[in-house]
């Protein structure tokens, strides 16, 4: 079982499961009560030089709240995992090439710049043309699975994703002949992120929580990252989770903090709740065209912030969430 | 109701008329979206679609915009894990799927990953991947539908993002992709391509109405062979128009792009 | 990446995924109504020689009436994965050692012969202890793992289990050094079954299933078989699965025949349905002691009875199901 | 309510001494059951419990019949799969695990596969490994609950199941085990052992109440050490006791196995 081809990419974190398991073997427990706010969650989890990665699929259910925060409290040298990352990259990008030094350091790729058939970031594009953001090259699934090694404990998996490309030539996966058939097969390795933020229907004090729709790689990525951090719609007693236990996504052993933040994945979908503010995105894809211009609405929209709640608010607050409540819905369309 | 059309209301029934009855169809937002809806509605009532983040045989109310929006999953059979998409896809229970880049070459490798410069400081940086070098490697027949010009129709991609035939016969085997599986049509604004069964390039399959070979030949980067007999693809049949117009995509979320 | 070590147990299904994948190139994939009954669906997809795995954990959601069907129409050779299975496989051995053909010719083995707290079954010993099936060691999750290897379509999985045993030198697993980290890790096969019979809550006529309680490995399980044959508590609308379809198990395209069949898991435990019967499974245990009186009783419960509803009814009938439901539900204990 | 104890009642009040408050473990049926229902009563009540067939710290109503049945994820936190449990085993999540076995070497390792004739025609066919071999290799504390006589004391097991310390130090990581994991206490109907810190060969860490060491090492088929100070093994508290016989197990479904 030769190694074929070694790609040329750098890995970011380290895949190696004995010490993985060093640093779970002190992890704590215990059911105990994990609610805080996002800000006292990103001050005590998220430190600068982590490894960061985030739920959701493009912009469906992801942790908005946290990132902002990210940015609030001006996290510096973050490698990331972008993963389908559409607004969820945009706001990290944001925290580079705008004279508040660098948040984002080196960036795991499998599709990111883009927002899906909304089209580019300028400022996201700005940033990774400098060339101050180191990048590998992965596909959605393989750096999906780079998860699912991290959580089952295995430092790669083998996949037959990237075989003949220059994705594979810019990863830093290799390939290898299976010892049981022969075939060729492409081993990606493991990838524990240091903290992962995690947005969800409904959690407990304790961190069990419960998502409704398709879950991405979000049961794989809660179980590979060290530490966890939590955004829910809604706070729900532990009594809920134990009346229905098969409906848990992830358990509370994966989770460091619990913040209850309704609305959390705004302007993304959250689905069976909201649907995304496609005119606020618009207005994102627009103030970046113009450095100033952006700064500006960066000030007004974060920066200024004090917390999500105010955020929404000004973005039309309530009335605009019942809206895409009822885009969501389908109610808008007379069902 | 015009019998009159525009690109891409062409494109799409190409494409639609492409998807047997009782099929899989891994698909994104927008034309493949589209078309898909439009087999289910003319020929294919058991079209079964998936989308990458989870959905599987959802009924859409409307066009998702994202291939994970709550959309995207609307009245599904299942709402999964991307893994399970990808793993269903691997088996090879998934017939087709539609990939779209920046650059195309004659074996149908695409390019969705950085254009111009080199790869760490590049001239253009595009979002990479995503799903698609995936979906290529594991679904077995792939459609692209693109807008045909020599930028976007090159002898050599910039990056090789996502895997058509690669260097020619035989080379998706031996980079260890599955036998079988590959490039399958190209539908453009022009023409519908497929691949030559030797050679394994992209030649013309059919001409859409009014358009020559030479101009397909000026819009396309690299030599460009033609199946026997060419044919001219056949226009969008009224009852093809109506669905689209009325039930595919009311607001004209995908045709009014033209 | 050399191999460091290879068990010398036997290989017992092709773990190819290339050939996998022209299997499934053919499978049908539309949504197409596969009702039947027991006795059609073993006719048209469990064949001699076949490769078989059947779901649920110990005496838990066990496809029961598959197994009775399987000794009823004669099946014979097939080859077994074996994870804690107990009922089942003492189901599966009474097809051999009793004068009517061999049904089991080789078993995957993670756990078997033994009913977990309840002791051993005499005649599984019998059948083991005569040499004439052929096993090949595992153990549970390595067991498990190989068919997600199957249902992820590559040829292996790595893990960290085996390493040191007997367990692992009677498997056919093999020993490699990551080619990232140098730890030692096990790689094992991917196991496709030719067909396999889950017992669930819920399916519609398609053949989306519902599950309720713990999974255990049917999941992957569902997604490696070739044939799947679904047993199911209530047949529901299509409706149904599409008003909620995060509560999907399996998919429609995984699954071959969709068979009602109430109280499928007797004598097993069906969770929020009926709890197991520990006395009639006694009984099976006391009969298997003498050859003769087993199969006296395997007259009586299986081969003179027509289908599953005839079982039960000579095991009690509603009342004795009654009784296990108010088990399950804790209410013969008064709460 | 009697002072008196048997012999079941002793090893399972020595098993939850062990578990440390707010720690996990992975347990199955009777003993390791009762152990951790009457650790979470008395000085343990942030022990979480798992079932290897998905229960991840349920309140359990009764002792469950089966690691899978609907007992193991009553009132859980979640029921999810197997693989799940094995896999936060393998992260280093799970902190004990009881295993059994039919014999037992000087190295903590097991048998619980075959005795007697050779592999392909034993005299004795048991069950395998199930998902002890897994535990094993996964949580950091491996504890055994056994009766202690020769037949199961061996110096060589018949067939090596699943890992104890293999051939001694340094063997475990040799093989590619975790570093640090590894057997922790045997407890027996005689005594409580643990292993030497140099040799990881077993020896008696305190002797039951009335049980000399003499009668352990006639009841042991290997060399036995000694931990000095040898101690004498704590009885059951009239507490334990309590809530072991009225709250754990009031249908003696264990206790009363003696």
């Amino acid at each position: 079982m030769d190694i074929l081809f070694q790609g040329g990419g750098a890995l970011w974190a380290d895949p190696s499961t004995d010490r993985a398991r060093r640093f779970f073997a002190d992890k704590p427990r215990a059911l105990i009560d994990k609610v805080m706010t996002v800000a006292e969650a990103v001050r005590r989890f998220v430190h600068d030089g982590d490894y960061f990665a985030c739920g959701g699929f493009g912009c469906a259910r992801i942790p908005t709240a946290v990132l902002h925060e990210i940015l609030r409290q001006g996290r510096q040298h973050l490698r990331f995992a972008g993963h389908t990352a559409t607004h969820d990259f945009q706001l990290l990008c944001a925290g580079n090439g705008l004279g508040q030094g660098q948040t984002l350091a080196a960036v795991d790729i499998a599709y990111v710049v883009g927002l899906e058939a909304r089209g580019l970031s300028p400022h996201a594009r700005r940033v990774l043309e400098s060339g101050e953001v180191a990048c590998t090259e992965w596909t959605n699934y393989t750096l999906a699975l780079r998860f699912k090694a991290a959580a089952m404990g295995v430092p790669f998996l083998p996949v037959h994703s990237l075989l003949g490309t220059d994705t594979l030539r810019h990863s830093a996966a290799c390939v290898v002949a299976c010892p049981f058939t022969g075939e060729k097969v492409v081993l990606v390795p493991a990838l524990y992120p240091d903290v992962a933020a995690i947005h969800v229907h409904e959690a407990d004090r304790y961190g069990n929580c419960r998502i409704r729709g398709t879950t991405v790689a979000d049961l794989d990525l809660a179980r590979a990252a060290k530490r966890l951090i939590i955004t829910c719609e809604r706070l729900i007693p532990n009594d809920d989770i134990r009346q229905d236990p098969s409906r848990t996504a992830i358990p509370f052993f994966c989770v460091d903090a619990v913040c209850e933040v309704p609305y959390g994945s705004y302007p993304g979908n959250m689905p069976y709740e909201y649907f995304s503010d496609e005119e606020h995105i618009r207005q994102w894809l627009s103030a970046e065209k113009d450095i100033e211009e952006f700064r500006t609405f960066l000030q007004k929209y974060i920066f200024e912030v004090r917390d999500f709640t105010e955020y929404w608010q000004r973005c039309g607050g309530l009335p605009r969430l019942q809206e895409l409540r009822r885009q969501e819905f389908l109610l808008h369309r007379g069902l | 109701m015009s019998a009159a059309y525009n690109a891409m209301e062409l494109m799409i029934c190409c494409a639609a008329r492409l998807l047997e009855d009782g099929r899989t169809a891994a698909i994104g937002t927008g034309v493949p979206c589209a078309a898909a809806m439009l087999a289910q509605r003319m020929h294919a009532p058991h079209l079964v679609i998936l989308f990458e983040a989870g959905g599987v045989a959802p009924q859409l109310p409307t066009m998702p915009i994202s291939v994970g929006d709550s959309r995207s999953f609307h009245r599904a059979v299942m709402a999964t894990s991307m893994a399970d998409i990808m793993e269903t896809c691997r088996r090879g229970l998934i017939d087709y799927t539609f990939l779209g880049g920046a650059q195309i070459d004659p074996y149908g490798n695409l390019n969705s990953t950085c254009i111009g410069g080199d790869y760490a400081r590049p001239k253009v940086r595009l979002p990479g991947s995503g799903g698609a070098n995936d979906l290529a490697s594991f679904c077995w027949r792939i459609l692209v539908v693109t807008h045909h010009d020599r930028r976007r129709f090159v002898e050599k991609l910039d990056f090789l993002t996502t895997p058509g035939y690669l260097t020619g016969p035989g080379a998706r085997e031996a980079a260890g992709l599955p036998p079988g599986s590959g490039p399958y049509r190209v539908i453009t604004d022009l023409a519908v391509l497929g691949y030559n069964d030797e050679t394994k390039r992209m030649e013309v399959y059919s001409l859409h109405p009014g358009v020559s070979l030479a101009q397909v030949r000026a819009a396309t980067g690299f030599e460009l062979g033609v199946r026997e007999p060419l044919a001219v693809t056949e226009p969008p049949t009224p009852a093809e128009l109506l669905l689209l117009r009325e039930e595919v995509d009311p607001h004209r979320y995908v045709i009014g792009r033209c």
